[in-house]
């Protein structure tokens, strides 16, 4: 029980954002994961994860989405982070995790960073 | 000076199963709440409860598959420090053991596991554990 | 056909200090939202709560000034009922004997209290008490 | 500790308003009553209390609001509440207070009921 993590994908031209709503833990992990990987099967190598629906998270959770990272590496790809909880963001911080995804604070530089050629 | 008076009490049983770890994040908000932590504080003190309890759950293997934790307020007068306890009677394992998780090795890895006590150590201002063959007890503290 | 397996119970020991029943009323969210309980029937099950921790607070005159709590998902296979039990060790009372509080005789009366238990019966599904000298139990369910 | 019950005051020509954040026990229905009591010394005789930033009270907390209502039917006032959360509506209800103050969902009409001259 406990309702399950809601993941919503918003498809644009060469990129996507996913958004999350509750708890992102095992389950929540995988679910972002399966769609994840679908957008990067479609091709798309520009995604962003905006957590704003999400308060909460566990580490089995944030090592998911390391394997998400580890697949954008790979294909070259680039995959960012906005609308985290302070904590959130703090522990992404402690992880490392912020050297090789980027975070941003809203959606509006997430785009504009994530869309830049650099 | 920091008083270190026991103000307020509370003890939570919890069994190892989904989701209950989200039941001690409530308990641990309330008292945090109690002692007016700011917002953000709690919040990370919510995350370091979580991860303590899944540990538990997942790396215990206690026969009783139950979780004991207490929740005290202590200080002088005013309430100063939050103090939680989380202990299993499971297995127990080496906490100096531990390597520091690198985020560049677990890229690599097969296993992206292993942050829990980092993620713990990284939120609470202090963190003891104390673990042998009659299981494990890891104590954390934040400050008001 | 209402399965009446325990799958899930949570112990909650508490002080009888001030504001303690939020913490009480905290834990009972998460298990009613652990159930997926509508938003409206947890603010009921948190009044309940609330209601049922203050009279032990205030009636009970426990020695050990100590509520010990229970909280349970009952059901088979999916949750259906929260039963929560709230228990003191203090002097007790005779349930029977009570009278059912009017508003219009409370407006004239110098004492106005008397309302816990009668809110408790009309937010909750069903309420036990079981009091003696040794003190009272409290149980009382509701469905999802 | 617990933060302690907000109260904050909008008084207006003939009536107020009295808006309530936090807990309503014991220590929040005093506070509610020094400010009804305060304005009903200051000659109002309609009072409308908007419990909107109140999610949680107790039947102590109630027990100091039956003693406004007890004097307002002595000075012959009204006293209104609006913006109660479902679980407090129900609460007023199992215990009659619903007879003798009136329950509106919002400020508009509340203040359009109690200014009525009925
Ligand atoms: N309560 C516990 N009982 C037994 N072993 C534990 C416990 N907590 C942690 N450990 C051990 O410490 C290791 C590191 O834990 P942690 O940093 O939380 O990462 P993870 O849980 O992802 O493995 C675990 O893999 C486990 O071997
Ligand atoms: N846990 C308890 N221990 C002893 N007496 C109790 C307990 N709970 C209730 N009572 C008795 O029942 C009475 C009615 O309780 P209640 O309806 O909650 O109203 P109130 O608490 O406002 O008096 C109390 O005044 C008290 O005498």
């Amino acid at each position: 029980m406990t309702e399950s993590l809601r993941v919503t994908v918003d498809r644009q031209e060469g990129f996507a954002i996913v958004y999350t709503e509750g708890y992102i833990n095992n389950q929540g992990g995988e679910e972002i994961a399966k769609v994840a990987y679908q957008l990067i099967d479609e091709g798309r190598k520009i995604l962003l994860l905006n957590l704003h629906g999400t308060k909460i998270v566990n580490s089995i959770g944030i090592s998911i989405l390391i394997e998400i990272i580890e697949k954008m590496i790979e294909i070259d790809g680039k995959l960012g982070f906005c609308n985290l909880t302070a904590t959130i963001a703090k522990t992404f911080e402690i992880m490392g995790l912020s050297q090789y995804a980027q975070i941003y604070p809203g959606e509006a530089e997430a785009l504009a960073g994530l869309r830049s050629p650099a | 000076m920091t008083g270190n008076a026991v103000l307020r009490e509370v003890t939570l049983t919890l069994p190892m199963l989904p989701d209950m770890e989200v039941a001690a994040s409530k308990t641990a908000t309330a008292m945090a709440e109690y002692m007016q932590m700011t917002p953000d504080r709690i919040d990370e003190v919510r995350m370091a409860v979580i991860e303590a309890c899944i540990n538990a759950f997942e790396h215990s293997h206690a026969p009783d598959r139950k979780v004991y934790m207490t929740f005290e307020v202590l200080g002088g007068g005013e309430p100063e420090l939050l103090r939680i306890s989380v202990r299993d009677t499971g297995v127990g394992f080496e906490p100096g053991e531990r390597e520091k998780p690198r985020i560049a090795s677990k890229l690599k890895a097969e296993n992206k596991r292993g942050w829990g006590l980092e993620i713990i150590q990284g939120l609470m201002d202090s963190v003891e554990i104390d673990s042998s063959t009659d299981g494990t007890t890891v104590v954390m503290s934040k400050r008001r």
